[in-house]
């Protein structure tokens, strides 16, 4: 098993490549902006239900609050005076949704990995610039260096095993 | 420079913009003009951390605040710095949501204002409490006095507003950041540069996984901030609705608060993309257009600002209660009739000027009309709290309010807070969004 | 060139992330916890006093009543603290040398009060008034413990403002019949009221008892 | 001041400032000092302490009496009243027993005076024991007395 890691000089260039590399083995981009995906993600669903989990719980805190843990007169308003509980509770559930979104992020991207192998390879500097790069972990060694030669890649480089 | 200039000039290209924001944050040396501003800022800032300690020793009195004037210059400077900090989500995240293009450009000025603002707002409300060290009071937690946080209260609907607006406008900032900080760790000079972006930067590399869940939450998070902070401005509004004052208690005050929030926002917004793109040389990705489309939306919030204005005289006489219009009648020609004047004049008449192409062009005049925005908006705090208070139902209850040095003294600390934090940021990170001006620069076309 | 990280720094980033998590788990359990203990409520500390005081020896072992010396319990808002007088009511006839006593005679001599320190004190922003208490049937031991068996005075409940509002909130079950209130030794036995009675003899319950002015005024 | 000094004492204050919570206030409690030294002006008499002629007696003045009495009394009298009491058995000079002729004979204000100004051994009682029911303890002794020498009319009524 051995991992190169090629740059193309532009997203064109790698989005036509990439369907040749896939059957080499692992393949994963690192490009400077998105790529078009059309796979959905998961985050939407994550902030929703933390958002509304949230917003439940803190109208519940204070439904509790008022009506069971310390119900007390305030200006003659009824112990179950809602209204007057949602802002916090709209404001609790944003915070949950908003941490779960950014904790969630963390977690389905694996986050922090401050190290990763193919950091090894100087081309994946440029990965964060204007380079397109891509890391094909294959047993093909020869055959994944001719494909990209004809795929026109503009550097190859061979990770140290 | 025109209106109608691309919001990046012909010519630009990826790796430049790259090369060029990126090397302002990853600078050896400040630039000269940096070290010289950030002199009386970092003064300004020492005295707000010694005005905040004698505070702590001596307590609130030291401040202008009494009967009938409770709320002095402490909540005034807080509606200011909160709605200036608003303005800022409105361009990063409403302004995504409608896919404006010129926003890429500004959106990091416009977050990061948002961030200091947000945290000189956050100083005020905790300072103003008697005892300020026990303001985690505000807080739901199990306590031993099983005593619970008055829930039906604006003002601690304020305090949630104002944690989760923090809260969530510092995850916004950072996730906004992670690609810039993974291009500054790639391109960081030396170790210690590296070390510190690549740490801040948590591993984000840019795979397809990151890219693909990256995109998704932020146009997510985006989509929750913009009712996020139009519900934290009107809940400042409530706070002021809430209670039966005079001048207060009226249904119009939370969009009204709203209406100022979009202009001391723009107006600051402004205020700091003039010199920056000076004095950054970023003229190349912040053109005529972003001047122009800026100029428009201040106009159009001040005139927003004006209609408040006039309903709010409109609302007085057609209400005909006395004490109202008593109060309103102090307003405008009573002791504090100047600041109220200066009020129209700085936040309705003066953009007006915004009509005319070429001085929404014109840096100068703009910067000199955001200036006065941000001065009328103060103006119109200080109105809104001083004058109400100082005129109650009861003559007997009559008084004035005059600040004194302490009150002075944290405000100017909080404005040298705020311009130290920018140039912080100015120094550390990049002023521009660099991955998403590449969506613009290399639009993805077929 | 070789990557910024090594490969420690993907465990060492973990662990800063599990550490942190653990110092704010730490932290908010901490928050719950310390007021709680009673180091911090002084539960069961002894206080050092002039003389060190036996409560046990004089009510248990003696078995003099709470209001020979605390006389105005049920008259005030304080329970009286006795004066030097009191204790000489006795100690001029009995323990006359004892060197344990000697800041009692001398305070007696000097007409000078005996610097006594507080064991149950409530803060200054609280209003406390021990006749209502008495009259409405809550007895000693619900708040100062079973004083009977403590050789020197301590702390006995944690008196926080959730301690008191315990009892407002539901007071029927900490009332006693009149003649149980300074009783020691007392035990709810099958002929005692029941509480719910209790409380309506005398006239006890409600949401006012939890007013903020209750306590505090 | 480095920034990194004036964090540090910004925090320390911040943190002492914490320390003043009200909780203890300049005020005078009920057994401060300057509470607790205050001495009556002469020739004046605290307030409710007037003496006062003998009630009426009834059965509410005898519990009354009989139970200041189990509070002020039976730690030397004993709840007999035979001057036995628990102090007593430790030491203090034992008192006269109620149910001598010499105190079967006094008039019921002699346990009055003797509340009020101590007798021998016995301090005054003036402080602790409010002139009513100074008058209902002496009913209660009254009663003690009659219990342990009742006349032999009441005894035959009895059975």
């Amino acid at each position: 098993m051995k991992t190169l890691v090629a740059s193309f000089a532009s997203e064109a260039r790698l989005v036509k490549a990439l369907p040749g590399l896939r059957p080499l083995g692992v393949v994963e981009t690192y490009t400077p902006q998105a790529l078009e995906d059309d796979r959905s993600s998961i985050l939407p669903l994550v902030v929703l239900v933390a958002g509304l989990v949230g917003a439940v719980c803190g109208f519940g805190m204070q439904v509790y609050a008022n009506m069971i843990g310390y119900p007390i007169d305030i200006g003659g308003r009824p112990e179950f005076s809602w209204p007057a509980f949602v802002p916090i509770a709209f404001e609790i559930g944003v915070l949950s949704a908003v941490l779960a979104g950014f904790v969630g992020f963390l977690v389905v991207n694996r986050l922090p990995r401050l190290y990763d192998p193919v950091d090894e390879a100087s081309l994946m500097r440029g990965a964060t610039r204007d380079r397109w790069c891509v890391s094909i972990r294959t047993e093909e060694l020869d055959r994944a260096h001719t494909l990209l030669r004809e795929l026109a890649a503009d550097n190859v480089e061979e990770l140290p095993a | 420079m025109t209106p109608f200039d691309p919001v990046a000039l012909p010519g630009s290209n990826n790796p430049d913009m790259t090369d060029h924001v990126s090397g302002i944050a990853l600078r050896a040396n400040a630039f000269g003009w940096w070290r010289i501003a950030t002199v009386l800022p970092a003064a300004l800032t020492s005295g707000l951390i010694g005005s905040i300690l004698y505070l702590f020793f001596a307590g609130v009195g030291i401040w202008g605040i009494d009967w009938p004037v409770a709320w002095g210059f402490a909540i005034i400077n807080y509606v200011w710095w909160i709605a200036i900090a608003s303005g800022g989500t409105f361009i990063s995240a409403l302004f995504f949501l409608t896919r404006s293009e010129w926003r890429n450009s500004i959106n990091r000025i416009a977050e990061s204002m948002t961030l200091f603002g947000a945290a000189c707002a956050g100083i005020y409300p905790i300072l103003h409490l008697g005892r300020p060290w026990f303001f985690y009071w505000l807080f739901p937690y199990p306590n031993t006095m099983d005593l619970w946080p008055q829930f039906r209260s604006p003002l601690l609907w304020d305090f949630f507003a104002i944690l989760t607006y923090v809260t969530s406008s510092v995850m916004f900032w950072y996730l906004g950041l992670l690609p810039d900080l993974a291009t500054l760790r790639d391109r960081a000079p030396t170790r210690g540069k590296q070390v510190v972006y690549g740490v801040m930067a948590l591993g984000f590399r840019g795979t397809s996984s990151q890219w693909r869940h990256y995109r998704v939450l932020y146009g997510v998070l985006a989509a929750i901030m913009a009712p996020l902070v139009c519900s934290v401005h009107s809940i400042v509004g409530l706070d002021f609705a809430g209670a039966a004052t005079v001048g207060w208690h009226s249904t119009m005050y939370p969009p009204f608060f709203i209406f100022g929030a979009f202009l001391s926002g723009f107006a600051t917004v402004l205020l700091l993309i003039i010199p920056m793109r000076r004095l950054l040389r970023l003229e190349r990705y912040i053109t005529g257009r972003h001047l122009d489309v800026m100029g428009r939306l201040l106009l159009t919030s001040s005139l927003f600002v004006g209609y408040a204005y006039i309903m709010d005289a409109f609302n007085t006489y057609y209400g005909g209660e006395k004490a109202e219009i008593t109060m309103f009648q102090e307003k405008l020609f009573g002791y504090y009739a100047g600041i109220y004047w200066a009020t129209v004049l700085f936040n309705v008449l003066l953009p007006q000027l915004l009509w005319f192409a070429a001085i929404r062009l014109n840096e100068l005049v703009v910067a000199l009309v955001s200036i006065g925005v941000i001065v009328g908006m103060w103006c119109e705090r200080f109105t809104i709290v001083v004058v109400s208070l100082h005129r109650p139902r009861l003559p007997s209850a009559y008084g004035l309010y005059h600040a004194t040095i302490w009150d002075w003294l944290t405000m100017l600390g909080t404005v040298g807070f705020f311009v130290f934090g920018i140039l912080l940021v100015v120094r550390l990170i990049p002023v521009i969004s660099m991955f998403e001006m590449r969506e613009i620069l290399a639009p993805r076309r077929p | 060139m070789a990557a910024i990280f090594s490969p420690a720094a993907n465990l060492a980033a973990k662990l800063g992330l599990i550490g942190a998590a653990g110092l704010v788990l730490g932290g908010m359990s901490w928050w719950w916890l310390w007021p709680r203990t009673d180091y911090v409520r002084h539960n069961s500390w002894f206080v050092e006093q002039p003389v060190p005081f036996s409560h046990q020896h004089h009510v248990a072992g003696l078995g003099i009543d709470c209001r020979f010396c605390h006389t105005t319990v049920e008259t005030a808002g304080d329970a009286g603290m006795p004066p030097t007088y009191t204790c000489m009511t006795c100690h001029s006839q009995v323990w006359t040398n004892a060197a344990m006593l000697a800041p009692v005679r001398e305070s007696l001599a000097n007409n000078t009060p005996i610097p006594w320190r507080r064991v149950t004190d409530l803060p200054d922003y609280v209003y406390f008034n021990h006749k209502i208490h008495i009259a409405k049937g809550v007895g000693c031991e619900s708040c100062h413990g079973t004083m009977q068996d403590m050789p020197l005075s301590q702390k006995a409940r944690s008196l926080t403002m959730g301690f008191c509002l315990n009892c407002h909130r539901d007071p029927a079950p900490n009332l006693r019949p009149p003649e149980a209130i300074y009783d020691t030794d007392w035990q709810r036995t099958p002929d005692t009221p029941s509480p719910a009675a209790l409380a309506q003899q005398y006239h006890v319950g409600g949401r006012t008892l939890t007013d903020c002015s209750i306590c505090h005024r | 001041m480095s920034p990194r000094g004036a964090l540090t004492l910004f925090t320390v204050l911040a943190l002492l400032s914490g320390c003043d919570d009200m909780t203890v206030q300049p005020k005078a409690g009920a057994w401060s000092p300057e509470a607790t030294l205050v001495t009556p002006p002469q020739d004046t008499v605290a307030w409710g302490d007037a003496a006062l002629k003998p009630p009426p007696l009834t059965l509410a003045l005898l519990q009354r009496g009989q139970q200041r009495f189990r509070i002020d009394c039976t730690p030397c009298h004993s709840e007999l009243g035979d001057g036995n009491g628990m102090v007593v058995q430790r030491g203090f000079p034992a008192p006269p027993s109620y149910h001598i002729d010499r105190l079967r004979q006094a008039p019921t204000q002699h346990f009055y005076d003797v509340m009020t100004d101590g007798y021998g051994a016995m301090y005054s009682f003036a402080g602790r024991v409010s002139p009513p029911d100074r008058w209902a303890i002496a009913a209660y002794i009254r009663a003690l007395q009659l219990s342990q020498h009742p006349p032999a009319t009441a005894v035959q009524t009895s059975r």
